[in-house]
């Protein structure tokens, strides 16, 4: 799968990195093993990851697969008003 | 109710003389009643808790705006709308009525009085550098008997008047309207409508037949303590034709006699700038309406 | 003291019992159960309580109950008549003219009272006199499109 | 309205016409129920009371007096309302706001309350409570809260998102950084570089409703809350955890909604009366004053941002840099974050950094404000934008067009682009008349450009129909612009019967499953994908029941224009049955007919609008008119076109006060010396023109009818496009915003010495 980008916020918890390479089928998958490769990471995924596939950014739906060519992107989870 | 706050007591007299009795023998905290745009404000803000409200709006007399010996007396309970729909005080006094319409909204408007605009003793008061310039009277009735004082005169600090106990205003009295005489009230407000005059100026002028002014009055408001009379400003005015000249003294000399504070709604500079402004733009209007050209 | 007070409200006789220092704004909404009136600020900033007292607009948070001893009150409750509404509410319904709808009865009432005194107000007139009512949502627009083509309904009879 | 892009080949009847509102009539009549107008009986009268100190210890509150008075059924303070929920952060931030613990951290903090028999008495009972402070010093400046030697708010707080961990707490919470490419670099390419800071003061959301409720709590555990609000089901869960209940047992509904633009998105005061409800076993209703609305709720951010961008001679940017720091209030959110994605998001960068730090200060807690950070971040773009296209001799629109983003755009938050619609609003707003028309004395013009990403979330429907085949529609999102009706729309087209006969509702939290609030643009969006699925699966068991009907099997009916109609040879001629038909044998095929849909409505589209403004500047007096007005914003698809413009209007209108004359205005005391509408100053209707409205439509690709959110982006552009507009009027740059009166006269004079 490609890499899979983060931003710049994250990049502290994941070592200053702005790319991971983590082998995930699933948004879940994807959160779990960022989690267990990079505990600092803990934090922010309580506080909200979105994921965006090929833009479409996922804020809920943990169960979206990621397609083997897809850019995935990790944001913070945000508001509206 | 242990509070006393269940103990406040409205009463509505239907003469002058009922008023003063009542107002004379109050105690605690008394506030008269007139249109209540003020009053009920700082009431619902728990800056007033009265012990006693007496409404006067339900003495006839006071509603009345009546012309006399060349005059007008405009009574304490007139809504600033009702003024705005009298055609003969309009055409008279069109700076004094354009300001008393300018306080607050339609709504606002079907209730505030000039009278009740001048006892708040704002110096940001609408009606009153209008009143101050055309040489208003405010007529009081008390417990010993009626006296007449000049608008200038009534405010004597922010939210203090000269009223003494048992007194209140029964009515505005404007003086004599010369001919080739005009007035004219501008103030500045940051929307069009809904706010309280940052600064404000307030000119009444008359003219000879060759359009040079003989006499004139100019009052700011906003600008210090207490609307302010300038006299060096009428001064500057009077004897000219409102030339650049004459009308670039009369803004010198009113941003001289600016003591104004910064706060929420404008800062020193803007105020002292702004009544010069302000100043030049009404003494215009107020030449044109004394039929100078 | 609380005091007992008679009126006509959208000409009905209605009494009521409140205390001196008591707006009539309050008084009609807990008192008399007329909640059209609305609070938005209680200090006559907002016009979300207008109404037409004696024939002439006023903010009710700026009158107190006692005041309307003897008065003739109109709210939004009384425009309709029946099921036939008022040409402006039917005007701000099809215009969009409200959004969360709180303010739109002191808006009706303001504008109510202005056509009653300029049957043809200009945009700028409308403008004005609508100038006490705060409205958050609509950006005035569709509310000042629905009271010029109500005044031309009206002026048709 | 135009579409510039082929849409998804859909024709519809009823998504695209403009009915009247289903909660028109009783808005108009007086007799929608707001949060105020609901009453109980027996029910008490609650207030709260409120700090006059920005910042403070509370040495002690003594409530005996106020206890005994006559009439006061119960008195609150902190201690009625423990932490039960140690260790969320985010949960304490709330119960702390909702009623302060050791210190206070804003004027008009909250410190106690009372529930009375009637408002007199509760009033008095406040004044009997005696709370002694300790007052410490505060900070309410964004850019004084910064410095080193500032009053700390919280000396726990160490800055999240710095490498090392810092060792020294601050006032800074949070740092979070955004971009792509080397700005470096960017820069060095460039052939002008423009470096500016901008200042926005705080405004708020100023809905004309104030903050209600009514709190019932029962003995047995159960409670009932009736309040305005954008969430319900939100409130359910903080009130429950806050108050440590089941949350099964509170039921919320939620009344009319008069407003909320975001500030009525959380608690503030609803769990104070459900506590007092508690205490004084009795109905308790709680509403805000104006001024308590202002002193203690809503607020948006003030910011000072540091904006620096880099552009060829032909128009290129080559590099964007943004530092950004927004007041938080006292606790920490997301809101510089917010700043820091949106700020460049309208354009096409190779090289852009954004840095963002939340900044704590002695204001009350922020809160989403529609697009909540985005219209502060893109007045500072887009204001340098303009400057730099002035430089250069550069058509702004032009400027913008070249560098707008696109499909396949990498988006200067991180992800890329699908099909978007900046580029075509800038196209539109190139060929819009307003663009060329003639400007008058003083006149100045100005557009601008605004991004938001808009949201779907969970999201649970129910759509029953009625043994006559009309239907209602429950929804559990809250209806805040007119959603009631374009979800009715959205319905009936998918049943393929009349927009009058259904019926959308707003259920409370009984009535059906959990959704997430109001907010994010999100209602009509996430509520319409549930809605169409749900309508889908009513309309696979109408074809069942049709089926049974005719006795044949349901692969030989299909569902046209509301009718159940059979294919085939065989059955062909059967005549169509209606959905009326098919509801009133419903009890005959198997009982009632619903569709359910629940989902998590992910995939909504970003939205781009551009806003062109003219103004007349006094320069004598530094007042400024706003002359003209005209939205262009990208809807993906108008629902019901009417509410559409209409969110683009009140939008502008916001962003337009927010520019000109809203602030929040603090004393060297602390305290909000504007705490009213009098001071506090919206638009009024004569501060306005008409506004101008041209909706396009780009398919959001993610929703089965193209619709993106359409709620929020239309305050985005206005404060940046009103700057442009003003300082082109003026002839000198506006960097503070609002520009009120005294601060164009000061930049005028300055730009004269």
């Amino acid at each position: 799968m490609a890499e899979i980008k983060v931003w710049g916020g994250l990049r502290p918890a994941i070592g200053g990195a702005a790319t991971l390479d983590i082998e995930a089928s699933t948004i879940r998958e994807l959160l779990r093993k960022l989690e267990e490769q990079y505990p600092d990471t803990a934090p922010f995924i309580e506080a909200g990851i979105a994921v965006s596939i090929d833009g479409v950014i996922y804020r809920d739906s943990w169960g979206q697969k990621l397609p083997s060519s897809a850019e995935i992107y990790l944001l913070p989870r945000i508001e509206g008003g | 109710m242990l509070t006393g706050e269940g103990l406040v007591q409205y009463v509505a007299p239907e003469t002058t003389k009922d008023a003063v009795a009542i107002l004379a023998k109050a105690r605690g905290s008394t506030h008269v009643l007139a249109g209540g745009s003020d009053l009920l404000v700082r009431m619902k803000g728990g800056y007033v808790e009265p012990d006693l409200i007496v409404d006067i709006k339900r003495i006839k007399k006071l509603h009345e705006v009546s012309k006399v010996a060349g005059g007008f007396v405009i009574g304490a309970a007139v809504s600033c709308a009702s003024m705005g729909s009298n055609k003969a005080l309009k055409k008279a006094w069109p700076g004094i009525v354009e300001a008393a319409n300018l306080i607050g909204s339609d709504q606002i408007q079907g209730r505030c009085t000039i009278a009740g605009n001048m006892c708040n003793a704002s110096p940001a008061a609408d009606s009153v550098p209008a009143l101050v310039a055309a040489g208003a009277r405010a007529k009081i009735a008390g417990p010993k008997g009626k006296r007449a004082v000049l608008v200038e005169k009534f405010a004597t600090a922010p939210g203090k008047t000269c009223l003494k106990k048992g007194e209140f205003v029964e009515r505005i009295e404007l003086p004599k309207r010369l001919a080739k005489s005009g007035d004219a009230y501008l103030r500045f407000i940051p929307r069009t409508e809904m706010d309280i005059a940052v600064v404000s100026a307030g000119i009444n002028l008359t003219l000879d037949r060759k359009g040079i002014i003989t006499d004139a009055r100019v009052a700011l408001g906003a600008v210090a303590p207490t609307v302010l009379l300038v006299a060096p400003a009428a001064k500057a005015i009077v004897g000219t034709a409102l030339d650049d000249d004459a009308l670039e003294k009369l803004g010198a000399a009113c941003s001289n006699a600016c003591n104004p504070i910064d706060d929420k709604r404008g800062t020193v500079e803007f105020r002292i700038r702004v009544a010069a402004v302000l100043a030049k733009r009404a003494a215009k209007l107020a030449y044109t309406r004394a039929g100078g050209k | 003291m609380a005091q007992l007070v008679s009126t006509k409200i959208n000409n009905d006789p209605i009494q009521f019992v409140c205390e001196p220092q008591e707006p009539l704004l309050d008084a009609l909404r807990d008192r008399v159960g007329l909640t059209g009136v609305k609070e938005g600020c209680g200090t006559g900033d907002c016009g979300a309580c207008s109404i037409i007292l004696d024939g002439t607009l006023v903010c009710s948070c700026l009158v107190l109950g006692v005041e309307a001893e003897g008065r003739a009150i109109e709210t939004v409750e009384g425009m309709a008549d029946g099921a036939t509404l008022h040409p402006l509410q039917t005007k701000f319904l099809e215009h969009a003219a409200l959004q969360c709808g709180i303010c739109t009865p002191g808006f009706l009432i303001a504008a109510k009272a202005l056509l009653k005194n300029n049957p043809a107000p200009t945009e700028e007139e409308i403008r004005y006199a609508l100038a006490g009512n705060l409205c958050r949502c609509t950006g005035y627009d569709k509310i000042v499109r629905a009271v010029q083509d109500a005044a031309k309904v009206m002026r048709k009879g | 309205m135009s579409n510039n892009t082929k849409f998804t080949g859909q024709s519809f009847k009823s998504v695209g016409t403009r009915p009247l509102r289903p909660d028109g009539l009783d808005k108009v009549t007086g007799r929608a129920r707001y949060g105020a107008d609901i009453q109980l009986p027996g029910q008490l009268t609650a207030l709260i009371l409120r700090s006059p100190h920005a910042h403070a210890t509370i040495k002690s509150i003594d409530t005996s007096k106020a206890e005994k008075l006559k009439g006061v059924k119960a008195v609150l303070t902190s201690a009625d309302l423990p932490d039960k929920n140690k260790g969320d952060q985010d949960l304490f931030d709330i119960l702390d706001n909702c009623m302060a613990r050791k210190k206070v951290l804003y004027d008009g903090h909250s410190v106690a309350a009372v529930a009375a028999i009637d408002a007199v008495t509760a009033r008095a009972a406040l004044k009997l409570i005696k709370v002694e402070y300790a007052i410490l010093p505060h900070v309410t400046d964004v850019d004084e809260a910064v410095k080193p030697k500032a009053p700390l708010l919280n000396r726990k707080c160490i800055t999240q998102g710095v490498e090392p961990t810092p060792k020294k707490a601050s006032n800074v919470a949070k740092r979070t950084e955004f971009g792509h490419g080397n700005t470096e670099t960017g820069f060095a390419e460039a052939d002008f570089v423009k470096e500016r800071n901008f200042k926005t003061e705080q405004t708020h959301q100023g809905y004309i409703e104030p903050h209600a409720c009514v709190a019932s709590y029962s003995p047995d555990g159960t409670a009932e809350l009736w309040v305005c609000t954008q969430g319900h089901f939100v409130f359910r869960q903080q009130c429950a955890a806050l108050l440590g209940m089941d949350v099964s047992k509170l039921r919320v509904t939620p009344t009319e909604i008069g407003g909320g633009f975001g500030g009525k998105t959380h608690v503030w005061a609803e769990p104070v009366a459900l506590a007092l409800s508690r205490k004084a076993n009795r109905p308790v209703k709680l509403v805000m004053s104006r001024e308590e609305v202002f002193r203690a709720s809503g607020p948006t951010s003030a910011t000072s941002i540091d904006i620096k961008i880099g552009i060829t001679k032909d128009g290129t940017i080559t590099a964007g840099d943004a530092t950004l720091r927004y007041s938080n209030g006292p606790y920490v959110g997301p809101w510089a974050m917010l700043g820091a994605m949106t700020a460049f998001a309208c354009y096409d960068l190779k090289n852009v950094r954004t840095v963002g730090y939340e900044v704590l200060v002695n204001r009350p807690k922020t809160t989403a404000y529609r697009a909540p950070s985005a219209p502060m971040a893109a007045f500072a773009v887009e204001s340098v934008i303009d400057e730099l296209a002035a430089e250069i001799g550069m058509d702004p629109v032009e400027v913008r067009i070249k560098n707008a983003a696109k499909e396949g755009s990498q988006s200067s938050y991180g992800p890329v682009y699908g099909p978007i619609g900046i580029g075509p609003t800038l196209e539109a707003a190139q060929k819009h008349p307003h663009m060329s028309a003639k400007l008058g004395k003083n006149q100045g013009r100005g557009m601008a450009c605004g991004f938001w990403f808009n949201f779907g979330g969970q999201t649970c429907t129910d759509l029953n129909i009625a043994p006559d085949g009309t239907v209602t529609l429950t929804v559990g999102t809250i209806d805040v612009g007119g959603a009631r009706a374009s979800l009715s729309l959205i319905a009936a087209e998918e049943l393929g019967i009349s927009y009058e006969d259904v019926k959308a509702v707003v259920g409370d939290t009984t009535s059906v499953g959990y959704n997430d609030m109001t907010d994010g643009s999100r209602g009509t969006f996430s509520s319409s994908m549930a809605t169409i699925i749900a309508a889908r699966n009513a309309i696979s068991i109408l074809k069942e029941r049709a089926a049974t009907m005719w006795e044949i099997p349901v692969d030989k009916v299909i569902w046209e224009e509301g009718h159940a109609k059979a294919t085939g040879k065989k059955h062909g001629n059967l005549a169509p049955l209606s959905l009326a038909e098919i509801a009133a044998e419903a009890p005959n095929t198997g009982g009632p007919i619903a569709g359910h849909n629940e989902l998590v409505a992910d995939g909504a589209g970003v939205s781009f609008a551009t806003h062109i403004c003219d103004v007349e500047v006094d320069r004598e007096t530094g007042r400024t008119k706003v002359v003209r007005y005209t939205v262009i914003q990208d809807a993906g698809k108008a629902v019901h076109p009417t509410y559409v413009e209409g969110q683009y209007q009140g939008g502008a209108a916001q962003g337009i006060g927010w520019a000109l004359n809203e602030e929040y205005i603090y004393g060297d005391d602390g305290r909000l010396q504007n705490p009213g509408f009098l001071d506090y100053r919206i638009p009024v209707c004569s501060d306005l023109p008409m506004i101008d409205t041209q909706i396009l439509e780009i398919p959001n690709p993610n929703h089965p009818y193209g619709v993106r959110g359409v709620g929020e982006t239309s305050i985005v552009p206005p404060l940046a496009a009103v700057a442009n507009a003003v300082s082109n009027a003026a002839g000198v740059r506006m960097t503070h915003v609002p520009m009120s009166a005294p601060r164009i006269l000061k930049a005028i004079d300055s730009a004269q010495d």
